[in-house]
């Protein structure tokens, strides 16, 4: 007897030793401002899903004190004590219409809490809004149709196994794995998928639409702040999927507007011997079998990321290695070591991916650390 | 057993009049069908067709199921059951009808060489 | 029950003897629960062509590859149509007369169900060939299941329809060699019945898709 | 004590058919293995299938601390990309198919006909085969596993070049990585594996409707019904109109892998979202089909624990008949974030609210059932109590996903790992586990430990919420599913090693139960036929029940047979017996052809995945594979339903009311009548 007390005692012991620890884990490691974080909201449609969300939160919370106190007290004030009679028969009733309709009446009330706020948020997220303020005539100030000025800044999203192509149609840009937007404006998101099902999901801004193929959705975002945002794929879309991330750069409008005429312009020539070489093997190697580069005549591949500007990005590999250094700016040798080590061992960064294959299956490119960081050096002049 | 004996004799009546229904219910269903065969090459507007054809399939549905497979002279369980579950089926045929449009298709994808595959289930064939 | 019999004829009355808490036949109820389920399974199947009709008017993702109409043999169809419903009155005489313990009008009838059910069988194999292979020389070009939707749903939808014939008929085919088995009396009316409820309910699927699938194009 | 060996005497009157009509010799039970492998007895069957699924269970745990050990780090690296991708689809698929759905259907078969006071089942052959092709589906499943490992070891290489032989597709697999070009034979597998646990499904379903419907004791009406046979009823309703869905699904996914149709092929009009509506007309059924049985079990433990009726009992049946109708309407719950549109995502996330009404009904009526009571902690009562609890809170998070737009950020996020493991451990499996508890007695005659049975319970529950709850968090801040890594620095390192701690403290928990579920089998403490002072009518019944189960058929006189038998005032209330006559208990022959049949699907399916492999003359094995199983169904159709006659032990007029120390004789055989 005394050793069961005994190991009874400790086991009290280390589970309120366990549970304190746990709270004292709950307070220090959650922060709801995490980069990823859905309960940091920084747009308008992620606002209002995070109200929404709270809506529910505290509703369920309700019944939860309610119903896991009742039956917490229930547990309790019926339970068998040591000195009651084992054969002790209770009370058989079996059921209260009266009590029962009345809990059906009450929880149909509290869904209706929820219910209402649910349906106004949904026609909100899912109506583009007519906003004067955000049509592309009223604030872009470079060249436009009279159709393009008088619509909303539209992008096209298409996803890849496993990487993502932004693509401008009124602004004749493209760019991949980072979606550069104006603070303030409505932007109309056209999503469409190449190949699998993907879903893009940029928490801080917007929750989830899935990019299907055969399918045309769409979905509008509006981001309130500047900043650096971190969105990923939400839908498995094959073996890589995990590293199917996109970062977001929400600029001022003088910034986007700088941003524009930037990646408007055609990658410049090489003129050093080096980034020339480096040119000449990007061709050699067959990397322009998949990938653009305007200004290049040989770069004309659609199969993979567009480089026009690839060295002004601030990540690479679809968001898995960052380019920049502390002050959030890129760091240049650091995007050479990037660039390095993902055109050298890029199937061991991200297994399975696409580089290197062709229909067939796994190309065998030689390549010597000497070539590849001939081709880093041109593709860093690409910025 | 007798009470099953017993029952036999009436059984043997009760099919004779089967009999009768189950003839004139095969007129019914052919000159149903001939119907429907009719009414398609008919000059009316489409909605009215639609609808015509619609309801008599339904009675001939209905016929079968309540007369050839006994269910007007069984329990109304049996009945009740196979409702359930044409039931659930039909309001999924219809709800998974209203989820479908054509404005929701992406074109962009379909990239289909009509000729070659002409000629290719063409060869295939001969 | 006396204990003097011990027939087979007794042993069988007596597994007949089934405990029923509704008065309907265990076999009877399970039927019913598979054709119920049966309705789902159907049910799905013509959603996903109509679904696919409603999309692509044509048949295909790209217009032009197909005609339906002209492809569509309607008299031929009509006319299996017509066996089959004819198959299905043919099915309900054969269950009436086993319930009378008429087997030589049993016999007579399933055999008349086996023969239009294999018409009906013959009619679309016919009619797959035809399809298949389209007619080049009168503009109608082929319907395979690859190379259009319409060709997997059609199909697919079709064939299902024809496996639930083919497998009827194999199930009546048996039923009829075993009639001459012996074993074969009134007590085994439940089971022709069964076979019969789902022959008629090969039947309804068939008044569905000959609706749903054949007559819809001529609109 | 009486002691009752129930000793069957042979009767010679009447002649079983012991060959079958073509002249075969049937199996019977004196033949040791062969007799479980052609047994047509509900009990042994659902021992079978228990034994299975826990296997299975113990499986899919692996594979899950595996995908924990994975994720315990950022940037892990236990498994590469692809494993990880197939872990967690065979634990999807696994848990799903081949855990908690067997493990409910080893309870609806052992339970479930002595609850109504049947001697079996309807179909006791189709029975069989519902076990039968579990088994083969689920050995068609994870023999993949083992063309995985051969293919390491360099005995196996798939011509068609795709290496994943394994599926690594999702247990959804949402076209079009299903397809060809985006997956390998890993989904032949799954989609053959998928297709016969589907035909087990169905049988077994509609053996268990004719059986409720049809077999019932005289006196036991539809609304005297023992909760867990309600549940067991709506279950297969739901079961026998959900599965034909995905069952046409995965004919025309294996149309377009096998015969180039184009029904999810979008370079030729197919549409993906079009699997995704077809599966979830299933899955979201599916998802009642896994619940409503545990919702059964707890509302059997509950007043026996309690010793009162279950409060609202037609409001609980109905609820789940509610329930189980309403889980038709709600599929596209699960596909809030494919734009459907505003109209569509409106209704569905109406209808998924209301679902939270018949539910709420549940729990506040087991609320209302302990209020009052005399409420004993034995084991099967801290599992139901855990139950209840860990259920509602997976309610909560179901409710906030049916707020739509609120789903957006959850959806495909850790939050609803979270959600559906709150439903689906902390609901099904501690559930299941009570049950467990609750019957195995009744199954072995045993009484498992008491002591490992609460530090059993304590681990599961603590493990459970320290490896789950943190789960909300991460989806929240970000965390998606089905990723096999993440970078540092977004916040989730804590609460993943944390997960992982949780998953293994859970996953020593369920080991110990099942070690004890060993120990009991083999040498338990033997037990009375009552030990809980239950309820309901199996409860009558010597432990382990015999083979005929009833001696005498009973009568019922209301709902809580058994216990209105023991406690009732008036003589009215006692259960009376229907003598059985001189000719005795009528017992089904056993046979061999559920066995061989379902040897067939998994030639069939096995030889399918093979073939699309490039494995020479795969094709015609699986044609011989469907041939056999053909032709096992007309041996089956002609060797009829036979059977033998047994004699009850006659016990004075009327059996005894209280058996309540029976020692099974290992030898004890069944004479049969020849």
């Amino acid at each position: 007897m005394m050793l069961v007390s005994t190991l009874k005692r400790c086991f009290v012991r280390a589970f309120l030793a366990g549970l304190s620890f746990f709270l004292l884990l709950c307070v220090s490691g959650c922060s709801f401002k995490t980069k990823q974080s859905s309960l940091d909201p920084k747009g308008p449609i992620a606002l209002a899903q995070y109200d929404l969300f709270m809506v529910t939160v505290w509703v369920t919370l309700f019944i939860f004190v309610t119903v896991g106190g009742a039956l917490l007290w229930v547990v309790w004030r019926f339970r068998q004590r040591p000195d009651d009679d084992d054969d002790h028969m209770p009370n058989q009733s079996h059921g209260n219409p009266l009590v029962e309709v009345g809990l059906i009446v009450a929880s149909i009330l509290l869904l209706v809490i929820i219910a209402v706020p649910t349906l106004r948020v949904l026609v909100y997220t899912f109506e583009l809004p007519e906003d004067e303020g955000s049509k592309l005539g009223q604030w872009y100030q470079g060249p436009l149709t009279e159709e393009d000025a008088e619509t909303i800044l539209t992008v096209n999203v298409m996803g890849y196994q496993w990487w993502w192509a932004f693509e401008y149609p009124q602004l004749g840009i493209t760019t991949a794995n980072e979606l550069v937007i104006p603070e303030g404006k409505v932007v109309k998101l056209n999503l469409r998928s190449a190949d699998v099902i993907h879903s893009f999901w940029l928490p801080k801004i917007a929750g989830k639409v899935d990019l299907i193929p055969g399918r045309a959705n769409w979905m509008w975002i509006k981001a309130d702040e500047p900043g650096h945002y971190y969105g990923q794929c939400a839908e498995f879309c094959g073996s890589a999927h995990a590293y199917m991330l996109f970062r977001s750069d929400v600029l001022s409008h003088r910034d986007f507007e700088a941003w524009v005429e930037y990646q408007k312009k055609d990658a410049p020539e090489a003129l050093e011997v080096s980034v020339a070489a480096g040119e000449r093997l990007f061709a050699e190697k067959t990397c322009i079998q998949c990938h653009t580069i305007r200004g290049n005549q040989y770069a004309m591949g659609i199969k993979g990321p567009d480089l026009t500007h690839v060295a002004s990005r601030k990540s690479l590999a679809a968001g898995i290695m960052d380019n920049r250094g502390v002050d959030g700016r890129i760091d240049r040798l650091k995007q050479r070591e990037n660039l390095f080590e993902w055109i050298k061992n890029s199937q061991h960064i991200k297994p399975g991916n696409l580089m290197y294959h062709d229909d067939a299956g796994l190309k065998t490119v030689p390549l010597s650390d000497d070539d590849v960081h001939k081709i880093v050096a041109y593709l860093q002049t690409l910025n | 057993m007798n009470a099953h004996a017993l029952s036999l004799e009436s059984l043997i009546k009760e099919e004779a009049k089967r009999y009768h229904a189950f003839i004139n219910l095969a007129f019914i269903l052919a000159i149903l069908t001939s119907t429907e065969i009719v009414i398609i090459f008919l000059p009316f507007a489409s909605w009215l067709i639609v609808t015509s054809l619609v309801v008599l399939s339904l009675v001939k549905f209905f016929c079968v199921i309540l007369w050839f497979m006994h269910l007007i002279y069984d329990r109304i369980l049996l009945f009740l059951l196979f409702m359930s579950g044409l039931l659930i089926a039909v309001g999924t045929v219809i709800a998974l009808m209203f989820l479908f449009s054509p404005n929701d298709l992406d074109r962009s994808l379909f990239s289909f060489n009509t000729l070659s595959m002409f000629f290719n289930s063409f060869c295939f064939v001969a | 029950m006396n204990s003097d019999i011990s027939s087979a004829a007794t042993v069988d009355a007596l597994h007949h003897e089934e405990h029923s808490s509704t008065g309907i036949e265990n076999k009877k109820l399970m039927m019913w629960l598979f054709l119920a389920s049966d309705c789902m399974f159907f049910g799905t199947l013509i959603t996903t062509h109509l679904i696919y009709r409603k999309l692509y008017p044509s048949g295909a993702a790209e217009e032009g590859i197909l005609n339906i109409k002209n492809t569509f043999n309607i008299e031929l169809t009509s006319f299996s149509t017509f066996i089959l419903l004819m198959s299905s009155f043919l099915m309900a005489l054969a269950v009436s007369a086993m319930h009378k313990g008429q087997l030589q009008s049993f016999r007579k009838n399933v055999l008349g169900v086996i023969f239009f059910g294999l018409i009906f069988l013959g009619c679309q194999v016919y009619e797959f060939t035809e399809f298949s292979m389209g007619n080049p020389t009168a503009g109608i070009p082929p319907l395979t299941l690859s190379n259009s939707i319409f060709g997997s749903t059609f199909y697919l939808m079709t064939g299902t329809h024809g496996t639930h014939v083919a497998i009827g008929v194999l199930w009546l085919v048996a039923m009829f060699f075993y009639s001459f088995s012996g074993r074969m009396n009134i007590h085994s009316a439940i089971d022709v019945e069964v076979a019969g409820l789902y022959w008629h309910f090969v039947d309804i699927v068939w008044i569905v898709i000959f609706t749903a699938v054949y007559l819809i194009e001529y609109i | 004590m009486a002691v009752s060996t129930h000793a069957p005497v042979a009767d010679k009157r009447l002649l079983p058919p012991s060959k079958s009509l073509i002249g075969l010799i049937r199996p019977d039970t004196s033949t040791g293995l062969v007799d479980w492998l052609t047994t047509v007895d509900h009990k042994k069957i659902g021992i079978m299938y228990g034994g299975f699924a826990l296997f299975f269970f113990l499986l899919g745990g692996i594979e899950a601390l595996l995908i924990r050990l994975q994720l315990m780090y950022p940037g892990g690296t236990v498994v590469s990309a692809q494993t990880y991708n197939q872990l967690f689809t065979m634990h999807g698929t696994t848990m799903v198919f081949l855990a908690v759905m067997p493990l409910n259907a080893a309870f609806f078969n052992f339970v479930m006909p002595l609850q109504i006071g049947a001697r079996d089942v309807a179909f006791p052959r189709l029975n069989a085969l519902g076990l039968w092709a579990f088994v083969a589906g689920a050995l068609i499943l994870n023999l993949s596993w083992l063309f995985q490992w051969a293919q390491v070891f360099g005995w196996f290489t798939p011509v068609s070049g795709q290496m994943d032989i394994v599926p690594a597709i999702g247990w959804f697999g949402y076209a079009p990585i299903t397809g060809k070009n985006y997956s390998g034979i890993g989904t032949d597998f799954w989609i053959f594996g998928l297709q016969v646990l589907g035909v087990a499904s169905l049988v077994g379903s509609f053996n268990f409707i004719t059986t409720i419907i049809n077999m019932r004791a005289p006196g036991m009406t539809m609304m005297r019904l023992p909760l867990f046979t309600w549940m067991t009823l709506i279950t297969s309703f739901l079961i026998i109109f959900a599965f034909p869905a995905i069952t046409i699904a995965l004919v025309e996914l294996m149309f377009d892998r096998f015969f180039g149709t184009n029904f999810y092929h979008v370079e030729m009009g197919g549409q993906p979202i079009l699997w995704q509506h077809l599966f979830w007309i299933f899955g979201h059924p599916e998802v009642y089909i896994l619940i409503l049985p545990t919702m059964g079990i707890v509302s059997e433990i509950l007043p026996t624990f309690a010793r009162k009726p279950l409060f609202g009992y037609p409001m609980v049946v109905f609820s789940g008949a509610v329930i189980g109708f309403l889980g038709f309407a709600v599929w596209s719950h699960h596909m809030f974030t494919t734009g459907l549109g505003v109209v569509a995502t409106a209704a569905f996330s109406l209808l998924t609210m209301a679902i939270a009404v018949p539910t709420g009904v549940k729990i506040l009526n087991w609320i209302g059932t302990l209020w009052g009571g005399h409420i004993r902690f034995s084991v099967p009562m801290v599992f139901a109590l855990g139950f209840i609890w860990m259920f509602m809170m997976g309610g909560f998070s179901g409710i906030m996903h049916s707020a739509a737009p609120a789903d957006a950020q959850q959806q495909d996020s850790y939050f609803v790992v979270a959600h559906f493991h709150y439903v689906l451990i902390g609901g099904a499996l501690l559930a299941i586990l009570g049950g467990l508890y609750f019957w195995v007695p009744k199954i072995f005659g045993r009484m498992m430990s008491e002591k490992v049975g609460y530090i059993a319970a304590s681990a599961i529950i603590i493990g459970f919420n320290v490896a789950f709850f943190p789960m909300h968090y991460l989806g929240l801040t970000g965390m998606p599913r089905r990723t096999h890594t993440y970078l540092a620095g977004f916040g989730w390192e804590t609460w993943n090693f944390v997960a992982t701690i949780g998953a293994f403290v859970l996953g020593i928990g369920v080991l110990m139960v099942i070690i004890d579920l060993i120990r009991t089998v083999a040498s338990g403490k033997p037990c009375g036929s009552d030990p809980w002072d239950a309820r309901t009518l199996e409860w009558s019944l010597p432990s382990p029940v015999p083979a005929y189960n009833f001696a005498h058929n009973p009568v019922i006189p209301g709902r809580d047979a058994w216990w209105l038998h023991k406690y009732g005032k008036k003589p009215e209330q006692e259960i009376e017996y229907e003598k059985t006559g001189p000719e005795g208990i009528h017992m089904p022959s056993q046979s061999w052809w559920p066995l061989v049949s379902s040897v067939g699907l998994l030639v069939v399916g096995v030889a399918m995945a093979l073939h699309s492999a490039g494995v020479p003359y795969c094709g015609y094995v699986a044609i011989g594979g469907l041939g056999l199983s053909v032709v096992s169904f007309f041996l089956w159709a002609l060797e009829g339903p036979g059977g033998y006659h047994l004699t009850p032990p006659d016990d004075g007029d009327e059996p005894q009311k209280v058996l309540a120390s029976y020692t099974p004789e290992p030898s004890q055989k069944l004479e049969l009548t020849h």
